[in-house]
């Protein structure tokens, strides 16, 4: 019928799922915690300056701290209570980042001035980018680039389609899930919202087969929008990670590549996560600024997994205890899904606000890479890989320390999606060899 | 036979002919300076000089675009040699070493947690920074042995580097590849440092660390001639005003301070004697 | 000048095959028995040192800038003068080494000595280095000759005489590879190994 | 053995793969070994190889049969084939230095190396020796050269490979390299005596 | 292949390199002994995209695109011109003995052949020269002049 | 180091933290498996001289490489690197099988240990050696001793005597006469009695693992399920030996074996499955492998048809290696967006 | 450098080559004397090698084929030596074969400078053992057991061996056929 179904990127794995233990779990809403520490940076771009001082009483939804710069976000209180302290705080990306923590009255009351819209879908595109901007809102899908910036194309790209990323390919994880099981008609709001603003017609809404509820109730929500001049319409995807990556989704939905260096807009596209579009609702519709999240705790460390609806600034330590604590000795925590998500040495990290899930693996099942052998040049990274680069060579080019030639083999196309060390059987750390490679090409580049 | 002289004295004179139009136009003159600057340098292409390798190097020198002691690998030695080619004096650079600015191996300072992966440094400090407790410490992976040229650098049995003072030239390759900038280089004849570069608070550090300097401020207070002191929560010494008394390393609590090399002290004025004897050696 | 250190350079220091890697090609295409690479080494030494008395002799009468025809017209003519010698007085070496006499013409090493050595010093210098540059070649190549006609032929013949022959004797199993092409790039490699290990040693 | 009744293309099987100037036949290695390093270098210096080998045959040929062989003074030849491609080298280098100074950059530094480039006398002497026509002499230079250009480039590619590997202290840099030019001569051998050559 | 030399002088988009065999010499173990050619050292025309300076060391490079294919116009016409005329000489003779003898013709018509290409490409290379593609790039500036040293 | 009381602390690595169960080890021993089946066969063919060339080359292969693990142990450049990754006993597996039953033990030692030092080792170990190290080794030895090499014993089935009795294997046979120029008898008189069976279940003479093709067969489907090796290198190369032969066939059948002949007989099989494919040394892109493969299946055709050995398979695949880096350089996979 | 160096510089190369030139040729003229007497002596002593009953050979040639009549003492024909290249496993054998006037075969003569075999196998053709096997023998004899003949051929050397038998069987069938007539 319609043309995603065939098209399919290259490369790619199928991975195990592993989402049965809290895809069919409806979400609960986390407890208020006693304290929270909200980090300054949450984005992509200039880190926030802290609007509040230590002492200060603090409401829910109230901003406190904002960025200087077009790439950059707002920060909101996400209870009520005092500031104790402004420092630098541990950070799910593994570096101590200065955060605003606040002791909570238990009172949980908003601010003054949240206030909605009722013809939400009217607004100006200026002003609703001013919202976007004061209600902190970054991309949900993980990478938190600031959404506002996605909606102010430059005038000379044309964008002819908005996709909606709910393909959620990582394992484990089951937010979007969920979100799309439970808020599908808010999550098309927002889809229209942004729609209008950047003057779209037509909008997809990428889901991997494998959430059939999810593609059919999203189905059943879109079916008398043509009178409103839009066009919606559910692509089911394969199951294929990384389906959800916004290369391979654009590729899978509208058979466009976006060319190396380049950005979606390049090729007309804006994509969005379904969590993203949902957060523009609540902040266009009620004026709410993002403070909470739908986060998954899972894993065979955890008692109980569950989907929580978790107030940003939340520790990893407070949300497992509310999953009935830990089963059995923890060895490793993660940010994160399995596949991108970022290993935690302390509980005393935050949930921010592009934390999908935390995962917990118990001692003996988790996999550690310190012995790897040299790459025996089987292909299977370079078969899988999405971005049709060379893993291996990579590999390579790091222990003899070619930075240039990495260079000139691609190396800058990665997106890290992890395939390549998933897939390798000399169990070599391919990400990390990429990482380390990109960081000397940074620090090359700053030399110059 | 006559032939023969005539058919090849012919060629000869054709082909003599030719070629010297030929060299006449392609002639230049070879520098014979270059070949005995190149013998002169250690030929390690190590690039610390800033030049393309030692050959980049030998011509820089024979240009005039680079001063005859710009081999810091070579040290005094091959600063005198190529000098004595130049025909002019040697000018001594002094000569660096490097300073692990660490003490905090794997029995001073503890794991935060368990670390897998690529086995150096660089890596290493690319998740949460690094291992070690100190956001500031040694991680202990030698990527600095593996780097250095020289072979200069070797792990000891509590994961800390050590340099041996007589391979070490100086280059700094290591320096530069730390990713923790625990390597410092120091002129030669300094032998007291303050072996810790965390930036914490004196307690913290503490808690991290057996060795960190806790900045108590002792040492300052010991120093007769000012050389040290406190900025950042860390204590300093100024290389120019120390005269290896060691006064501070009593004074240090915590055993930050020390004579890191064994041996007899070296003070300021070896630099001097040094310059005399391969001033005599040129003579000679 | 340190005559004695002219003299030894050339057999392990300065070797040309070894260490300079040159003149290869003589080397491995001949040094297949210890007699036809002693032949090989002798002829080339012969025509090295030769060309380095008449370079030296003429230093001071060759105009710099046709001194490389001049090199070559010298050392051509001595390799002729071998060529005809060694086919009127040596037939069955001459016919083993083939065409690796006139080419003795393109040996680097002996167009690198005239220039490098013979051309700035003294005629009894060039005479030394010459020789020992020439020995050096000529226990390189002998050395490979003997390894690879043992391994590969269970024999070790010099002038055309069988030394011994362990294949009847000990009723060893020659390892033909060894006289063929692969065997002679591979024995030479561990030798160049192995001077490199002893020249690294002291 | 090449005469002047094969046809072209059993010429150039037999030089190119048969009897492979490198592998097999040990001519051309000084250059072989040295200019090997990158595989576009290689391929640069296998195509001035070829050019030079092709006009030194042609003028040694000349030189013979016009020249030598007519006057009875056949024991000058490595004398002045010699001394013939000595000035030929160094009259092409000056012809591309004056008419293109760009590409005498990028090709003309390789130019002197083939002087001392054995493979070009040797050429030169075996077609006077198996007394080949000057189209067979030209075809069998070719060839030859172009034998040279291939192992020299597949050479290459290997050592580009071979340079990114832990080789064992001891046999890094020359020695690995021979030892990987005997295993290339050992799989060579595999084409002893194609179609009887 | 890379290159490393020193520019001596500037002019708009181009600058003058000093060049040195250094380079591709490295790898040669006969660079000791070897002293081709006499010069060691040649200017070239390179575009200088990255504005290094007179005096500054430089790396420049020929696309390796653009290498080969001039290295294939200039070495490999006029041997293939070469073949042609040799073996168009080899037919004359066959077909009208009477011309001379094979070898003759052969040799004379293979070298009018030759040189003909070879005039050809002079004239070629005119344009060629001014093809900026087949130029040399500057890529990076190794060290800047030191101005007091 | 740790006391038992303190809590154990984090494990923390990079992402991904989770990975796909194939291990090294893993596809060796998939390797080794699918060898079984033709390793049996041989040892039921050729009894136990069969037994004894296979294990002498497998035990030796592995005692060379843990010898030189000892003696490297602690130098730098190298991951840790140990005899259980297997790739020593499918080398030395592989090298046994490309044996004729009851090559000298001593023969069969030498060739483990050019496989394992010269070719392997000298280069860099597992993952870096450039050429087939049990097909070097074979080359190698075929060249070194070629009376031993080309001296294959009858196949006497069921452990009978297979002493001293030897005969010209198929593609031997025809070698020797077109080797003598068309003065002896017709390429046929060789083909026309054979018995398609026997060349199938392994009744022939030839080296231990290339005389089964239908156990080959099984192998190679086996390995190519499991995705241990993929079709593009054994189809390509087969292929081309099929087309080629087929070429050679109608040109001249007098002076040529049928196709049919040419894939059955020899190690095509062998090589083509469980040679060529071997990851090291052959190229890392599909496309790269579809050359690699018809590369070797048109020197196989082209050594077996107009050279002097009677079997090119080795050669074809050696030669091929040679070639492996260039095919990596210049048929980069296709990178997303260009 | 002006045009009179130019002149110059060819002037001295022009006297060196030809001092060289003149050298070369006093070589030469003393050096070819020997070099054409050895390749005499080497022919001659072949031709008696492989048929010692002649004293002396008269050359002859049939269809551009060369042949030697061996005459003996008394001037009587003693056989003829007749001269083959079969193609071998390295090429051409160049084989001479001595055939006594009863058409036996009376020796063969193969040195190791007439072929290009492999060593260790090939090149066991010029070994007496093998050569030995043919005198006396004729027609369908000469050629390998394993084609029906009775010469043995040398292990793992079948190409090598049955190159020379079948050059032997040609070259004294051409002699039979055609070169018998010659007078
Ligand atoms: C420097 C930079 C500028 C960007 N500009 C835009 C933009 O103008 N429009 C847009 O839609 N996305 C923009 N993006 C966002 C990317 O398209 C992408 O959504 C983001 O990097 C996260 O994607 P990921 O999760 O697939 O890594 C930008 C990203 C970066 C790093
Ligand atoms: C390997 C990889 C997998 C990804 N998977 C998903 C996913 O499953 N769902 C998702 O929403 N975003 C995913 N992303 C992020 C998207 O590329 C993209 O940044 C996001 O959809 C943009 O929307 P946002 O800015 O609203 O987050 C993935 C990115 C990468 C690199
Ligand atoms: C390196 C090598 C060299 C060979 N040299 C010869 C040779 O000189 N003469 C020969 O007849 N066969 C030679 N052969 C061919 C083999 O020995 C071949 O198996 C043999 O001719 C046929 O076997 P058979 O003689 O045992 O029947 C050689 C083979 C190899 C591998
Ligand atoms: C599919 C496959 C095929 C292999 N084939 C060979 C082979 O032909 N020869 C060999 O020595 N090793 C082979 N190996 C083992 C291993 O890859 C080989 O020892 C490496 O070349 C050593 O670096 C193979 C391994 C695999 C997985
Ligand atoms: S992490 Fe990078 S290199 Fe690896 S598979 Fe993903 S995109 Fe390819
Ligand atoms: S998956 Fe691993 S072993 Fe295979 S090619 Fe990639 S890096 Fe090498
Ligand atoms: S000093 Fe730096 S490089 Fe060396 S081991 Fe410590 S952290 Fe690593
Ligand atoms: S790398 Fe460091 S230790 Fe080694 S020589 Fe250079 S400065 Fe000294
Ligand atoms: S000796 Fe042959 S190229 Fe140097």
């Amino acid at each position: 019928m319609s043309l995603f179904q065939k098209i399919a990127f290259r490369g790619g794995v199928h991975l195990p799922e592993e989402k049965d233990g809290t895809n069919g779990l409806p979400t609960q809403t986390c407890p208020l915690p006693g304290k929270v520490v909200i980090p300054l940076s949450q984005h992509t771009g200039a880190i926030c300056e802290p609007l509040v001082k230590s002492g200060d009483l603090v409401k829910k939804g109230q901003k406190i701290g904002e960025g200087k710069s077009f790439i950059t976000s707002t920060v909101h209180a996400s209870i009520s209570g005092k500031v104790v302290d402004i420092s630098p705080q541990p950070h799910p990306s593994g570096n101590n980042v200065p955060a605003i923590t606040i002791e909570s009255d238990g009172k949980d009351e908003w601010a003054d001035g949240i206030a909605g819209t009722g013809d939400y879908l009217y607004i100006d595109p200026e002003k609703l980018r001013a919202i976007v901007l004061n209600a902190g809102i970054v991309g949900l899908g993980g990478a938190q680039f600031p959404t506002h910036v996605k909606l102010s194309p430059p005038k000379d790209k044309k964008i002819e389609y908005v996709i909606l990323n709910g393909a959620e390919c990582e394992p484990f994880i089951t937010s979007d899930h969920r979100l799309m099981v439970e808020k599908p008609s808010e999550i098309i709001e927002g889809l229209k919202i942004i729609m209008k603003a950047l003057s779209v017609r037509k909008a997809f809404i990428g889901i991997e087969k494998n959430k059939p509820d999810a593609i059919s109730i999203l189905k059943s929500q879109i079916s008398n929008l043509k009178s409103q001049n839009m066009d919606i319409e559910v692509a089911p995807l394969d199951i294929k990670y990384p389906q959800g990556a916004e290369k391979q989704l654009i590729k899978s939905i509208v058979n466009r590549e976006i060319p190396s260096g380049g950005l979606p807009m390049d090729v007309g596209v804006v994509v969005n996560n379904v969590g993203t579009a949902h957060a523009i609702y609540n902040a266009a519709r009620h004026g709410r600024p993002l403070i909470e999240r739908v986060v998954t705790v899972t894993g065979s460390g955890v008692k109980e997994p569950k989907n929580l609806l978790a107030r940003i600034g939340t520790s990893l330590d407070f949300m497992i205890q509310n999953c009935g604590g830990f089963a059995g000795e923890p060895e490793k925590v993660i940010v994160g899904g399995p596949m991108m998500g970022t290993a935690q040495h302390t509980l005393k990290v935050p949930v921010i606000k592009g934390t999908s899930a935390i995962l917990v693996f118990s001692k003996g099942s988790a996999r550690a890479d310190s012995d790897y052998l040299a790459c025996i040049r089987c292909g299977r990274c370079i078969d899988s890989c999405p971005m049709g680069i060379t893993p291996n060579l990579y590999g390579i080019y790091y222990e003899r320390g070619m930075v240039d030639a990495a260079h000139s083999w691609n190396l800058m196309d990665c997106i890290e999606c992890g395939i390549c060390s998933y897939t390798c059987p000399a169990h070599r750390p391919l990400v990390q060899f990429i990482r380390g490679l990109k960081s000397e090409i940074h620090k090359k580049k700053k030399k110059a | 036979m006559l032939s023969a002289i005539i058919g090849l004295g012919a060629l000869g004179c054709i082909f003599g002919a030719m070629l010297s139009l030929a060299s006449k136009k392609f002639h230049v003159q070879l520098d014979p300076r270059e070949e005995a600057l190149i013998g002169a340098l250690p030929g390690t292409n190590c690039g610390a000089c800033g030049f393309p390798g030692c050959q980049g190097m030998a011509k820089a020198v024979l240009k005039g675009e680079a001063p005859t002691n710009s081999c810091t690998a070579g040290g005094a030695e091959v600063t005198q040699r190529v000098s004595a080619i130049m025909g002019v004096e040697a000018v001594i650079k002094e000569k660096e070493i490097a300073v692990i600015m660490c003490k905090g191996g794997r029995k001073e300072a503890k794991d935060r947690f368990r670390y897998a992966g690529i086995h150096d440094c660089k890596a290493a400090s690319m998740i949460a920074g690094g291992a070690k407790s100190c956001g500031y410490g040694c991680l202990g992976l030698a990527t600095c042995e593996t780097v250095c040229p020289y072979d200069a650098i070797k792990m000891d049995g509590n994961a800390l580097p050590v340099v041996d003072e007589k391979k070490c030239t100086g280059c700094g390759i290591c320096a530069a590849n730390c990713p923790k900038f625990l390597i410092k280089m120091i002129r030669e004849p300094n032998q007291i440092h303050i072996r810790c570069n965390s930036l914490d608070k004196g307690a913290v550090t503490r808690k991290n660390c057996s060795v960190g300097c806790i900045v108590c401020k002792k040492c300052e207070k010991a120093c007769p001639v000012g050389a040290i002191t406190i900025r950042d929560n860390l204590a300093v010494i100024d290389p120019f005003k120390c005269d290896n008394c060691r006064k501070c390393v009593a004074s240090c609590p915590t055993d930050t301070i020390e004579n890191y090399y064994s041996g007899e002290p070296r003070f300021a004025s070896l630099i001097e004697k040094q310059l005399d004897e391969s001033q005599s050696n040129a003579a000679a | 000048m340190d005559y004695t250190k002219t003299f030894t350079n050339g057999i392990l220091k300065e070797n040309p095959v070894l260490v300079l890697i040159i003149g290869l090609c003589p080397a491995l295409a001949t040094g297949s028995s210890m007699n036809d690479g002693f032949g090989m080494g002798v002829a080339t030494t012969f025509v090295l040192v030769a060309s380095n008395i008449l370079v030296s002799m003429m230093r001071k009468y060759t105009p710099d800038s046709i001194r490389l025809p001049i090199f070559i017209v010298i050392i051509s003519t001595f390799v002729t003068i071998v060529d005809y010698v060694m086919h009127a007085y040596v037939v069955e070496l001459y016919a083993s080494l083939g065409i690796f006499i006139p080419l003795i013409v393109v040996n680097c090493i002996i167009l690198a000595r005239a220039e490098a050595f013979a051309y700035k010093n003294s005629v009894f210098a060039s005479t030394l280095d010459g020789l020992g540059m020439g020995l050096g070649f000529t226990l390189t190549i002998t050395t490979l000759g003997a390894i690879r006609e043992l391994i590969g032929n269970g024999t070790l013949s010099f002038f055309n005489r069988e030394l011994f022959n362990i294949s009847t004797s000990m009723n060893f199993q020659p390892a033909l590879v060894f006289i063929m092409p692969p065997g002679a790039f591979i024995v030479i490699g561990f030798m160049i190994a192995g001077v490199r290990w002893a020249l690294k040693r002291g | 053995m090449i005469d002047n009744e094969m046809t072209w293309y059993m010429i150039a099987l037999s030089a190119i793969l048969v009897n492979n100037i490198v592998l097999i036949r040990f001519l051309a290695l000084c250059s072989f070994f040295g200019v090997s390093n990158k595989i576009e270098v290689s391929l640069s210096m296998g195509m001035a190889v070829i050019f030079v080998m092709t006009l030194a045959s042609a003028v040694s040929w000349a030189i013979w049969y016009f020249f030598l062989f007519p006057l009875k003074i056949e024991f000058l030849r490595t004398a002045s084939f010699i001394l013939v491609i000595a000035t030929l080298v160094q009259l092409v280098e000056m012809y591309i230095k004056k008419t293109s100074p760009a590409l005498y950059n990028a090709l003309g530094i390789y130019l002197p190396l083939i002087t001392t480039n054995c493979a070009v006398l040797g050429v030169a002497i075996l077609i006077i020796d198996y007394k080949l026509g000057f189209l067979t002499s030209i075809i069998y230079t070719i060839g030859v050269a172009a034998g040279y250009t291939l192992s020299i480039v597949l050479f290459a590619g290997i050592r580009e490979r071979i340079d990114m590997a832990p080789i064992p202290e001891i046999l890094k840099g020359t020695p690995i390299i021979f030892i990987t030019a005997g295993i290339m001569s050992l799989a060579f051998l595999g084409f002893t005596h194609l179609f009887g050559l | 292949m890379k290159e490393e030399g020193v520019v001596v002088e500037t002019h708009g988009e181009f600058a003058r390199v000093e060049a040195r065999r250094g380079a591709s010499c490295e790898g040669c173990a006969a660079k000791g002994a070897c002293r081709p050619g006499g010069g060691d050292s040649m200017i070239i025309e390179a575009l200088n995209p990255i504005r290094a300076k007179v005096g500054d060391r430089v790396s420049f490079e020929l696309a390796p695109g653009a290498l080969l294919k001039s290295t294939f116009l200039l070495y490999m016409m006029p041997v293939i011109f070469l073949v042609a005329g040799a073996v168009i000489g080899e037919e004359a003779a066959r077909t009208y003995p009477h011309w001379g003898n094979k070898e003759t013709l052969s040799i004379l018509s293979g070298g009018m052949f030759f040189l003909i290409s070879i005039l050809a490409l002079a004239l070629l290379n005119k344009r060629l020269s001014k093809n900026v593609k087949l130029k040399p790039v500057i890529k990076e500036i190794l060290s800047f002049k030191q101005r007091n040293g | 180091m740790e006391k038992d009381k303190e809590p154990m602390l984090f494990l923390l690595t990079p992402s991904p933290h989770i990975r796909a169960e194939e291990s090294v080890r893993g596809l060796m021993f998939s390797v080794i498996f699918a060898l079984v089946p033709t390793a049996l066969a041989g040892m039921y063919f050729f009894g136990v001289q069969a037994i004894s060339t296979i294990a002498v080359a497998t035990a030796s292969s592995m005692l060379f490489e843990s010898l030189y693990f000892r003696l490297t142990a602690g130098s730098a450049g190298r991951g840790p690197q140990s005899l259980g990754d297997g790739s020593a006993a499918v080398t030395g597996l592989l090298l046994g099988l490309n044996l004729p039953p009851g090559f000298p033990w001593w023969g069969t030692v030498i060739g483990s240990f050019v496989a394992i030092i010269l070719v392997k080792h000298l280069f860099g170990g597992l993952g870096y050696n450039i050429f087939n190290p049990a097909l070097a080794a074979r080359v190698f030895l075929l060249i070194s001793w070629p009376v031993q090499m080309t001296a294959f014993p009858k196949p006497s089935p069921m452990f009978g005597n297979v002493d001293a009795v030897t005969e010209a294997t198929p593609l031997t046979a025809v070698k020797m006469l077109l080797l003598s120029h068309g003065s002896v008898k017709p390429v046929d008189s060789v083909t026309s009695n054979l018995n398609l069976f026997d060349l199938l279940i392994g009744n022939r003479g030839g080296s231990i693992g290339e005389v089964s093709a239908l156990m080959l067969l099984l192998g190679g489907a086996y390995l190519i399920y499991r995705r241990t090796i993929s079709w593009h290198i054994p189809l390509s190369f087969i292929c081309t030996v099929g087309a080629f032969s087929s070429i050679f066939y109608l040109l001249d059948p007098a002076k040529a074996a049928s196709p049919v002949f040419h894939l059955l007989n020899g190690g095509l099989f062998l090589g083509a499955f469980f040679m060529a494919t071997d990851y090291v040394t052959s190229p890392i892109n599909k496309r790269g492998m579809l050359i690699f493969g018809a590369g070797c299946g048109f020197l196989t055709a082209i050594i077996r048809q107009y050279g002097s050995y009677p079997e090119g398979v080795s050669f074809a695949i050696l030669l091929m290696n040679m070639a492996m880096p260039l095919i990596d350089k210049y048929l980069s996979p296709r990178r997303f967006g260009g | 450098m002006g045009f009179r160096d130019i002149i110059k510089m060819g002037l001295i190369l022009m006297t060196v080559c030809a001092v060289s030139a003149g050298a070369l040729s006093l070589v030469y003229s003393v050096t070819k004397v020997v070099i054409d007497e050895n390749a005499r002596i080497s022919d001659a002593k072949k031709l008696r090698e492989v048929l010692p009953s002649a004293a002396n050979f008269v050359e002859k040639e049939i269809k551009g084929r060369p042949l030697w009549i061996g005459m003996d003492k008394d001037g009587k024909e003693a056989g003829a030596v007749i001269k083959a290249a079969p193609r071998g496993y390295g090429g051409p054998i160049k084989t001479t074969i001595g055939i006594n006037p009863d058409k036996t075969i009376s020796s063969i003569a193969i040195t190791k400078l007439d072929q290009t075999e492999t060593p260790g196998l090939g090149v066991k053709i010029t070994m007496e053992s093998f050569r030995g096997q043919f005198k006396g023998k004729k027609g369908e004899e000469l050629k390998l057991k394993k084609d029906g003949g009775s010469i043995d051929a040398i292990t793992a050397a079948t190409i090598s061996s049955r190159a020379v038998a079948n050059g032997v069987k040609e070259g004294w069938e051409w002699y039979v056929g055609e070169g018998q007539n010659v007078k």
